[in-house]
């Protein structure tokens, strides 16, 4: 490969950084990084003054193709607004071992709900997901808040000016997400008046209807998963 | 029926609420939500609410406040419907279910989207990124301790299952001969679970002669899976309940976590 | 890419295992995952039981020529014994232009006011902060608790049960504090922070007496830094 001092191609510069990157990184803030380094540090990268947005998904799309064609165990995924490098999921299991991690860690179905009920609603106030759920989530949302998969988003005009949460970039990139609208059925849980007219209307839920999403992970990779992790075996 | 003596304090914090448990009871009996037999979910609600009050529980006074809403609308179901039509303004609210309805199908809507972030939660389980290892809380424990894949009120339904069929035989001097503790019987089935690996809970159930022995087994179940040191999985839906040691019970903390 | 379920081949697991490493792999390491996952989960992991040194250190090879020739800016580098996937030097200019974003800014002073309230105090309310501010702290409360440096730790039992604030691990790395306790006055945190948001800059009043902690600080993520980039940095 280069040498350092040698000019490196967009694509490669392209792949060290999502490399190093902690989060998901946008084209835009690519853009950014090609801008501001001819900026500040001119020489060779002052080459790269003009790059643009095509240019540098362009680039991307290389990436991700080349990994693809190397299968060398990398991916590119879209995760929360932007570009992840990520490992194949089809290694997971070894990748467990060799972090000593048997247990993928995975929340409880309450903290699920929790979610599921912040995520659909946001901005929601407590009182809003307790009257979904029936009961207190004061510990659920402080585990979650300490996970830093919601954030407190404001206040309510509410009396007592409640707080409102939401969700997090970490949310999206726990659940491997890229946004939030890839959600199934967002518009129908959005808002309660906007549903709940009236017993038939009642029925067309998530589980009647399940969007194509939901049913080829549940058919497809889940179950795999699953049962490549030795979930049964253990 | 409060437990005589207590040697071991079980705090299981439930964080399912009456909905949950409404929405597993209609799901169990094969019922039309839109049509609850009231009387009969009542009696079963208020079956699992004993229960729950008896095995000392931390259960939420919402509990309490479902089951008087679940009677009075037993109540208001008596009157003929034209005079409880005269009693709301509204034709449409006169069923006095129709509330509850409404509540628990809103519920289920979120329950649903619940199960579907954790297929994606499942499938991002196996998916790692470079930093994984240095994420700041990587260390904090995943949310509030779980019963993993099943319910409370799934193994409360086991539970049940057990006391009915020992209430039919229970030989009483058993019962004055055998005194067991929380403690021993914790000991007793992690090296039931060393040996068999798995055990089936209605087959762990099924040895035992007494009441006694049933709850406090049943409150060494709940203590270990509050520890994490088991977990419980049912095989489909309303199918048998295992319990086994979770996979990194027992690891040495503070093993090498990467190389 | 290989979906989750298929067997994947022996190089993806390698390039996955190095992927996800923060340290240097061996061979040997390689060989006792293979064979640990062989034993630990069975299935589709069983069928690299027999997998030997020979045969990872060709993976290891081949992940390497992949690499090299699809000069996405990454590469394989002998370290310590071990392997390790890093970033290809040549692009480290642009790297450093995007990992510069992740530094930490600095924070205002009724920033660090609020934040020196609530690490004394703790856990505290907001009513209490303003209390003491004399002035609304709405704004600056979401502000910390976006950049994770406090967080909700519970709600308190006053009337209307107002959630309570206490600081976080971040807050203790910010600063370069080993413990709560070794907290300075707010005029010392002003230094640190001063400190910190400019490693090189011979931190102004810390000079006198640099506590270890804050050294160990500006030493670490120098390190880090220079990991994240390869080999050129510094």
């Amino acid at each position: 490969m280069s040498e350092a001092g040698a000019i490196p191609e967009l694509k490669a510069i392209v792949g060290a950084v999502l490399f190093a990157s902690r989060a998901p990184v946008t084209v835009d803030r690519l853009v950014q990084v090609f801008h501001q380094a001819a900026e500040r540090i001119g020489g060779i990268a002052a080459g790269f003054a003009q790059v643009g947005r095509e240019e540098v998904a362009a680039a991307i799309e290389q990436v991700r193709a080349d990994l693809a064609a190397a299968g060398i165990g990398l991916r590119i995924a879209e995760v929360a607004h932007g570009y992840r490098l990520e490992s194949d999921p089809a290694c997971g299991p070894w990748v467990r071992v060799h972090l000593d991690r048997m247990r993928p860690q995975r929340l409880s179905p309450p903290a699920l709900e929790t979610l599921a009920i912040i995520a659909y609603r946001q901005p929601v106030t407590r009182a809003e997901i307790e009257a979904v759920r029936g009961v207190a989530v004061d510990q659920i949302l402080r585990n979650l808040l300490d996970l830093q998969l919601i954030r407190v988003t404001g206040r309510s005009d509410l009396p007592g000016r409640p707080w409102l949460f939401g969700t997090t970039q970490r949310f999206l990139e726990h659940f491997g997400l890229n946004r939030i609208e890839d959600l199934p059925g967002v518009d129908e849980l959005r808002r309660r008046e906007a549903q709940v007219a009236a017993p038939d209307g009642c029925g067309a839920g998530l589980a009647e209807k399940p969007p194509a999403e939901v049913a080829a992970l549940a058919a497809g990779s889940a179950a795999e998963t699953r049962e490549a992790m030795g979930h049964d075996a253990g | 029926m409060p437990l005589a003596e207590r040697d071991y304090q079980v705090r299981l914090e439930v964080f399912e609420g009456p909905l949950d448990l409404l929405l597993y009871l209609i799901r169990r009996e094969e019922l039309n939500i839109y049509d609850i037999p009231i009387e009969r979910i009542t009696a079963q609600y208020l079956d699992y609410l004993d229960m729950m009050q008896m095995l000392d529980l931390s259960i939420a006074g919402e509990f309490l406040v479902m089951a008087a809403t679940l009677m009075m609308i037993k109540s208001r179901m008596l009157l003929p419907p034209e005079k409880r039509a005269a009693t709301v303004e509204d034709e449409e609210e006169a069923d006095p279910r129709w509330d509850l309805v409404r509540r628990l199908v809103e519920y289920k809507k979120f329950k649903d989207a619940a199960r579907f972030l954790e297929q994606l939660e499942r499938r991002q389980s196996d998916v790692f990124t470079r930093h994984e290892v240095v994420e700041p809380g990587a260390e904090v424990p995943v949310g509030p301790p779980t019963l993993a894949d099943v319910s409370i009120f799934d193994l409360l339904g086991a539970f049940q299952a057990a006391l009915k069929r020992i209430g039919a035989h229970e030989d009483l001097r058993e019962i004055f001969a055998e005194r067991f503790t929380v403690g021993e019987k914790i000991d007793e089935l992690l090296e039931r679970l060393r040996e068999q690996g798995e055990v089936s809970v209605t087959r762990l159930f099924e040895r035992m002669r007494s009441r006694h022995e049933i709850v406090v087994t049943f409150l060494a179940m709940l203590e270990l899976i509050r520890l994490q040191q088991i977990e419980a999985v049912q095989r489909g839906t309303f199918g048998e309940i295992v319990i086994r040691p979770t996979a990194d019970a027992g690891v040495s903390v503070g093993a090498a976590s990467d190389e």
